[in-house]
């Protein structure tokens, strides 16, 4: 009884799992690896020599890799901040949680009416005379401020899930871990980086783990901003499961945010891993 | 209630409008739809794979419907002796039925604001000009206002490949498949390289010219009629809609068609085939006008308290259509639910050429292979204006 | 090595204080601006008049202007795509937290074969794009008659949010000494009782964190909603479908009117997000 | 009934054995005190009693049942944890009353028992605390009224007054003995104080690395230890042990001295340190140092270069340097076996 | 230098006063022990010393530098918290060496203080292990080591042995008087161990409910309590108060016997159990409880109708009933003001 305890526990979970999502799965997959009824690799090979192919590969890590250690410091900043303080926390909590309510279309859109050209940005520089006229942001020649939007905005609209996931992993380190650390001598910074950081792993793990599998799917808001011109693999999985109506390819990208997800989910796992003796 | 299950009029007011004002007269009630692509097409597949389905009619573009030639029904009991056979055969999908009945229409327009008109070259005709003009007309604006502001649905959402397929190739070439890679093809792309030095680089953002209109950004523009609308319904005095520019094949313009369908799922067939009829009454055409700025599928009498944007674009697609080097090139046929990659194959010539700067001829020898390896998986013959063609439509 | 305490004087411990409070308080203020500027930004084009928003410069002060926000609430059926969204989130949330927390809780507390299988099988859920999986459960649910219900959307919904209910939950709980478990054990209590009186209780903030995740993913989602759903539409599939070929204004308006309720959930399980309770061992 | 067998019960964490074979029987409402040193494995023990450890093997009954499978819940026990386990979400009443709660007693009957146990732990005025607000000997005595309000058949304390002062906890031995008594409860106590054992205890069980040396009586424990770490390890300061030669059958030479002891090939001789007093014919104590603890001194020396330790009077006041001559009371002599270390 | 000026210190929990005013000096390389019943302060005083706790006033000096508003790390100390703190995530090696990494000590350094502290508190053999795979009382010792590993000048320990057996607690105190004698460390050191405070203090201070009573040497605080709270919190079992009716100048009738005593107004009798000797003339006490201590014999008696117990010699078995006639010495007599509780 005890041994099948947790398989009972798992049981729900896995039946609806299986039913939810192995099964579509499963179909999806297949589509992938099929082409008129026939196993074949075509799809694949259709994906790969894609000429927008490798960009928005390339394009979705670099977002990813730039974003997500972002987040995560922010994250923790803000985590510590909520955690640290007395009064108002919870009103500063909520502040903070805010952007978890708002859609990523939503978010796209808030922040194309900062970038655009007539856009609240240049909207205040122009204010502030700082401009004479508005300054094309968002602009297919400067991919760069275009990778800056995005990033700001999936900082924006993104972070308050990892802060969240932190601040209640945070609350529950006994606080008589952080004071042992400040009377043996170490700094804020220190008993940030000696106590409250190892114990936050199981946390840490979930975040960066949920995030960073959410930074391979980032769509909505790069389309809003960078329209065209940041493909990312979500979006080129977009345009041929509905544009271009080609199943297989579209399952192959899929197949492609899958397997660097569970790639870099694994290496979270390790970098991330608590010996079974060293839990609480 | 019957469920309109459509790509069309899914901005909010329009949806609204067409709930409304065009669909409330129809017995029983029709609950009204307006979904984008992925969902709109998911949820139709799923109901064909299903083999059953709540969904009593279909709306899209052309582009939308050919794709799901088998699961639709013969709508050929409709009558529809008052529409064009032209649009009729566009329904048909290169079969003998007539898998959906044209619905309504559209095209594309060029429009501008009229602090733009002062710089128009001199000579140029508003209502006649070519694109050389058009040109001169960009660059004249960039340099008066150090702004590139001429502008173009090149985002994601936006219509792009329309224009290459149907005016600026034909324009140049009189051809949308066959001549794709001709000297003609090169020089197009070299005129377009040229007019996008004038083009907004937020472009690549814009996938309704409508707003970018509105906040000044942009003072050309060239878009899909609905996508224009809003400007001048919100600032009438403010813009000027007029045809699209004329090569030296001549104006080449797109017409867009939509299109109503019922598919072999449909919960009540009957219920459906009397909402298909009610979309073609003329009453209801012209709601349809006001509702979506598309225009009817059929003559009919325009009431004189039609919005500003309809009262603008009436009389700029007359004198399109109606112009001595007018030359229409039709939507895709027979490319069935290829219909997606024949059109991003003009997309990624586009991309490449314009925005990454590679070669044109060496883009458009490989894009052309493409084309052809499409032409020849979906067996189409060519459509106008390129010549009808026995078997796959050859790409030169 | 070094010799603590013959350095220089340290700096008067008043003056640092102050100064770190001073760099500590306006790190919060800016935060805070970062987050509520964005979010003003959207009110205030919510609350401006069209021809406001397409205008340039912007003002960030708006007329408050409600007439786009009024359209949105005349539309026929907002009320019950509202009913109808509050029920799938609140369905997807029971879902999502009750089959994710015992297993967020197997996988914190026992070692056994086919974790490792399961944590992947988790993480897959949520590493693969939905919007190719809505055909096949469409399929699916046509054929079962799940199509078109509330409880079929939450069905789907919950699937999202599951992963987040377990991982959280699993982090949570691993954070929570077996020991007080133990305890209430010697105590009478079953395995689940304990579960429900202490681990639960102590899990709080990660119980309210996954039930914010799994509102607000349910609340936002459009994809399967438009396919699955048709009469029963949620207020996200009924307002936002559309909303990105919509007039400007009119994205504003019906961007605010979404984000308005998912704010007031979230305020409402604020106090929740919190530990409130120290936990030490001894 | 509520009788505790443990038969052969051996506990394995990875490669360290923490219990080998253990068997021990606990008679029905026996208060039995568990003496050992730190890490021994006493907390083990308890929690395999307890159901929260399993035992790598051996069986344990309550009463006659046999409970190794049995959940916690089903075992009839209640337990203070050594590091109390104290709700931190619950207030000090809830704490209390929690596992009453679970038995779904009446709220009145709660009401009573947790102001009674309360009442009983002196901790009457916090009830409406949180642990966190609560000084470590209070949280420590919520721990212990938790267990006791519970009233169960067998309770299990570990180390439950080693955070109190000395005046508490002689009050709450006190009250923990009256209560105790009045019940049908088997208790099993953890505790480092000796004196606590000894007033405590129907019998004490003496473990040594996971083994039980010696489970008997207090005064038979401490008069008659069963091995020679029983005697090292019970009184305050221990047992002296000096090493012996033989000097004709039974009489041993032993720092100069002769004593008659037991006819064996070799014997260590013991002697409790209050067993001696100074006397001209005793054994040549140098002194090495002198503490007074009140009413006695303890003086630290060597005899015959071993360390020696000997309570005598505090009217005597040696210096250091100085050699006592200290003789042991007859009666009190203990040998023991050096090679097995048992009592002979 | 690191002498320890506690001034007017006070602490309140919301409405709650942990501390009143509380003045203390401790010298430089003092060993100061803290006793008081559970939730006098002790805890807090620690805490506020150790900058974890602000004060609601006063100051606190250490050396010639007010620390109040320095963080703990700037203050120079070590602690031993009451509840260990073992940090979970680190091996017994990682968390012994946690100060000494933070103040970047070279690493051939680090692992010889690290060995030479766990040796001292016998933990060697567990370097590698982590917190949760030890006992009770071997985490209490890797916090010790934590803290001495440090050489701090101040360290400060809230109840470091608690959970050791005697035996151990015996040879860590040695340990500890010998390690701590032999630095620079000044010490603060809380038990409810008795014999501890008075084997290892250069000072005791007794608290009370937030104050300090006495704060003086082991031998005065046992023999002289300053106040009549000191004399019943010290001493195992503690001093008996009987009351006094005056019999003329100087002259006080307690149990029906008269005693020379202080010109007061009124007065309380106060005497240690164990100043007490069998005698024909002395105090007649009714015999309840007989307690056998190993050498010794505790008696629970009433004398007059008021509480009383004795400490005899174990030769001596008295039966419950019995009336037993007790010599108090006379001068070991202390006498109380019963009103201000004050030493006479
Ligand atoms: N956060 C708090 N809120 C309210 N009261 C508190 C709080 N912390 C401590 N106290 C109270 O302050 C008093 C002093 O606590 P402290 O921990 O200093 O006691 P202590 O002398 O160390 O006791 P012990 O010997 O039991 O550890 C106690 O009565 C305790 O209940
Ligand atoms: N999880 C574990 N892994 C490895 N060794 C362990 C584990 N738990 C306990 N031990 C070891 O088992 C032995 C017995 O531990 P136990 O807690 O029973 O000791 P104890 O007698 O209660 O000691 P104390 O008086 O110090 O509390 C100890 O030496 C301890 O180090
Ligand atoms: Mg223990
Ligand atoms: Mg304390």
């Amino acid at each position: 009884m005890p041994r099948a305890l947790p398989y009972l526990l798992l049981l729900p979970a896995t039946l609806f799992l299986v039913v939810f999502f192995l099964y579509p799965f499963v179909n999806v997959a297949w589509d992938s690896v099929t082409r008129g009824g026939e196993m074949t690799l075509a799809n694949y090979q259709r994906m790969a020599s894609h000429w927008k192919f490798p960009t928005a590969f390339w394009n979705t890590l670099l977002l990813a890799g730039i974003v997500v250690p972002i987040q995560l410091a922010m994250a923790l900043t803000m985590a510590s901040i909520v955690t640290k303080l007395q009064k108002g926390r919870s009103t500063l909590l909520y502040i903070f949680a805010i952007p978890l309510g708002i859609s990523d279309l939503a978010a796209g859109l808030i922040w194309l009416a900062i970038f655009e050209q007539s856009g609240f940005l240049n909207s205040m520089l122009y204010g502030l005379g700082v401009i004479e006229r508005p300054i094309l942001f968002l602009s297919y020649q400067n991919t760069w401020v275009i990778l800056l939007a995005i990033v700001l905005a999936e900082v924006w609209r993104a972070t308050a899930i990892m802060m969240v996931i932190l601040v209640a992993g945070m609350g529950l380190i006994p606080k008589e871990y952080g004071e042992a650390a400040e009377v043996f001598g170490a700094s804020r910074w220190q008993r940030f980086t000696r106590v409250t950081l190892p114990m936050l792993k199981p946390s840490l793990q979930t975040a960066l783990i949920l995030r960073v599998i959410l930074a391979f799917e980032v769509f909505a808001v790069v389309v809003a901003l960078g329209g065209t011109q940041f493909p990312v693999l979500m979006s080129e999985t977009y345009q041929w499961q509905f544009t271009m109506q080609d199943r297989g390819v579209a399952a192959a990208y899929a197949m492609v945010i899958l397997g660097i997800s569970v790639a870099f989910t694994l290496v979270i796992l390790r970098l991330l891993h608590v010996p079974k003796e060293a839990r609480i | 209630e019957a469920l309109f299950w459509s790509t069309q009029a899914k901005p909010v007011e329009e949806t609204q409008a067409m709930r409304e004002q065009v669909l409330a007269g129809f017995e029983g009630g029709v609950d009204y739809q307006g979904m984008d692509e992925g969902p709109w097409l998911t949820r139709i597949q799923a109901e064909m794979q299903a083999g059953s389905g709540t969904i009593a009619v279909l709306g899209g573009l052309h582009g939308d419907l050919s794709g799901l030639g088998e699961g639709l029904m013969d709508l050929s009991a409709i009558d529809t002796s008052v529409i064009g056979d032209a649009m009729l055969e566009l329904g048909r999908l290169g079969t003998d039925q007539q898998l959906y009945v044209p619905w309504m229409q559209a095209t594309y327009l060029m429009a501008a604001n009229r602090e733009a008109l002062q710089y128009l070259p001199e000579g140029a005709d508003l209502n006649a000009l070519t694109y050389d003009q058009l040109i001169a007309w960009a660059a004249a604006v960039h340099e008066a206002t150090g702004e590139r502001r001429f502008g173009f649905p090149a985002g994601p959402q936006g219509l792009r490949h329309r224009f290459f397929q149907g005016f600026l190739l034909p324009a140049y070439t009189g051809s949308t498949v066959t001549e794709f890679r001709s000297e003609a093809a090169v020089e197009a792309w070299g005129v377009f390289a040229e007019l996008w030095s004038h083009t907004t680089p937020a472009s690549t953002n814009y996938s309704f010219m409508q707003e970018p209109l509105l906040t000044g950004d942009v003072w050309i523009a060239f878009d899909h009629v609905a996508r224009l609308a809003d400007a001048f319904n919100q600032r009438p005095d403010d813009f000027v809609a007029f045809p699209a520019p004329a090569g030296p094949e001549g104006r080449a313009y797109m017409p867009v068609l939509a299109g109503l369908a019922v598919m072999n799922t449909a919960p009540d067939a009957e219920q459906s085939m009397a909402l298909v009829n009610y979309m073609l009454q003329p009453e209801t055409q012209i709601a349809t006008l006001r509702a979506t700025n598309f225009f009817p599928v059929m003559p009919v009498d325009m009431p004189d308290d039609m919005p500003a944007s309809v009262q603008a674009f009436a009389p700029a697609i007359a004198t399109m259509t109606g112009a001595s080097d007018a030359l229409p090139a039709l939507l895709p046929m027979g490319l069935g639910e290829l219909g997606g990659q024949f059109s991003q194959i003009y997309t990624d010539t586009f991309e490449q050429i314009i925005l990454a700067g590679r070669p044109v001829e060496a883009t458009l020898d490989a894009q052309a292979e493409v084309l052809r390896a499409l032409m020849v998986q979906a067996n189409a013959p060519c459509w106008a204006p390129d010549e009808p063609s026995d078997g796959p439509c050859p790409v030169n | 090595m070094t010799e603590a305490g013959t350095q220089d004087a340290p700096p008067a411990p008043d003056r640092v204080r102050r100064s770190g409070r001073w760099v500590f308080v306006t790190g919060v203020g800016l935060l805070v601006a970062w987050v509520l500027v964005p979010i003003w930004l959207l009110l205030a084009n919510a609350l401006s008049a069209p021809a406001e928003v397409t205008a340039f410069p912007r003002s960030i002060i708006p007329s408050f202007d409600t007439a786009s926000l009024e359209f949105f609430f005349g539309f026929r059926g907002v009320l019950d795509a509202l009913w109808n969204s509050i029920q799938v989130a609140s369905v997807t949330m029971i879902v999502a937290i009750g089959l994710g927390a015992p297993a967020g809780y197997a996988l914190s507390r026992f070692d056994f074969p086919g974790k490792e299988a399961f944590r992947f099988l988790v993480i897959m859920t949520r590493a693969f794009p939905l919007p190719l999986l809505a055909l096949p459960l469409a399929v699916m649910f046509i054929r079962t008659g799940l199509d078109d219900t509330i409880l079929g959307l939450a069905l789907v919904h919950a699937t999202l949010a599951l992963p987040f209910a377990v991982l959280i939950t699993f982090s949570l709980f691993s954070g929570i000494p077996v020991e007080l478990e133990e305890a209430a054990w010697t105590l009478g209590c079953t395995r689940l009782q304990a579960v429900i009186k202490v681990v639960l209780p102590l899990a709080a903030p990660g119980i309210a964190a996954s039930a914010v995740f799994a509102f607000v993913i349910s609340w936002n989602e459009v994809f399967a909603a438009a396919v699955l759903t048709i009469e029963n539409r949620t207020l996200t599939a009924f307002l936002l479908q559309s909303l990105d070929v919509s007039p400007l204004h009119l994205k504003f308006a019906g961007g605010a009117a979404l984000v308005i309720p998912a704010l007031l959930f979230i305020f409402a399980v604020r106090k929740y997000l919190f530990a409130m309770w120290g936990i030490a061992n001894r | 009934m509520a009788e505790i067998r443990i038969k052969g019960v051996a506990k394995d964490f990875g490669t360290f054995t923490a219990l080998h074979d253990v068997d021990l029987t606990i008679a029905d409402r026996e208060f039995m005190v568990l003496l050992g040193a730190s890490g021994c494995g006493k907390t083990t023990l308890l929690r395999i009693i307890a159901g929260l450890e399993t035992a790598t093997k051996g069986e344990v009954w309550i009463g006659d049942r046999r409970v190794d499978q049995l959940p916690p819940r089903e075992r009839g026990i209640a337990m203070v944890f050594q590091n109390y386990a104290v709700f931190p979400h619950l207030t000090v009443f809830e704490n209390i009353a929690f596992g009453l709660r679970m038995k779904r007693m009446p709220q009145a009957e709660v009401t009573r028992r947790v102001t009674r146990t309360a009442e009983l732990m002196h901790i009457e005025q916090l009830l409406k605390r949180y642990s966190g607000q609560l000084s470590g000997g209070q949280r420590q005595r919520v721990a212990v009224a938790r267990a006791l309000a519970m009233e169960p058949e067998v309770i299990l304390m570990d180390e439950p007054l080693s955070n109190l002062d000395a005046l508490l906890r002689l009050e709450m031995r006190a009250e923990l003995k009256g209560v105790l008594a009045g019940s049908n409860t088997t208790t099993i106590y953890v505790t480092h104080d000796q004196v606590e054992a000894m007033s405590l205890a129907d019998r004490i069980s003496v473990m040594n690395g996971g083994k039980i040396v010696q489970a008997a009586g207090p005064v038979e424990v401490y008069r008659n230890p069963a091995a020679r770490f029983v005697g090292s390890f019970i009184g305050n300061p221990p047992m002296n042990f000096l090493s012996a030669s033989p000097a004709g059958a039974g009489q041993w030479q032993v720092g100069g001295q002769v004593f008659a002891g037991p006819e064996a090939p070799a014997a260590e001789f013991a002697i409790r340190p209050e067993d001696l007093h100074p006397s001209d014919t005793g054994l040549p104590a140098e002194v090495r140092v002198v503490e007074p603890l009140g009413p006695h001194t303890l003086v630290t020396a060597t005899v015959a270069g071993q360390p020696f330790r000997a309570v005598i009077d505090s009217t005597l006041v040696p210096r250091p340097g100085d050699v006592l001559h200290l003789a042991p009371m007859a009666d009190r002599i203990r040998w023991f076996n050096p090679e097995t270390q048992k009592a002979l």
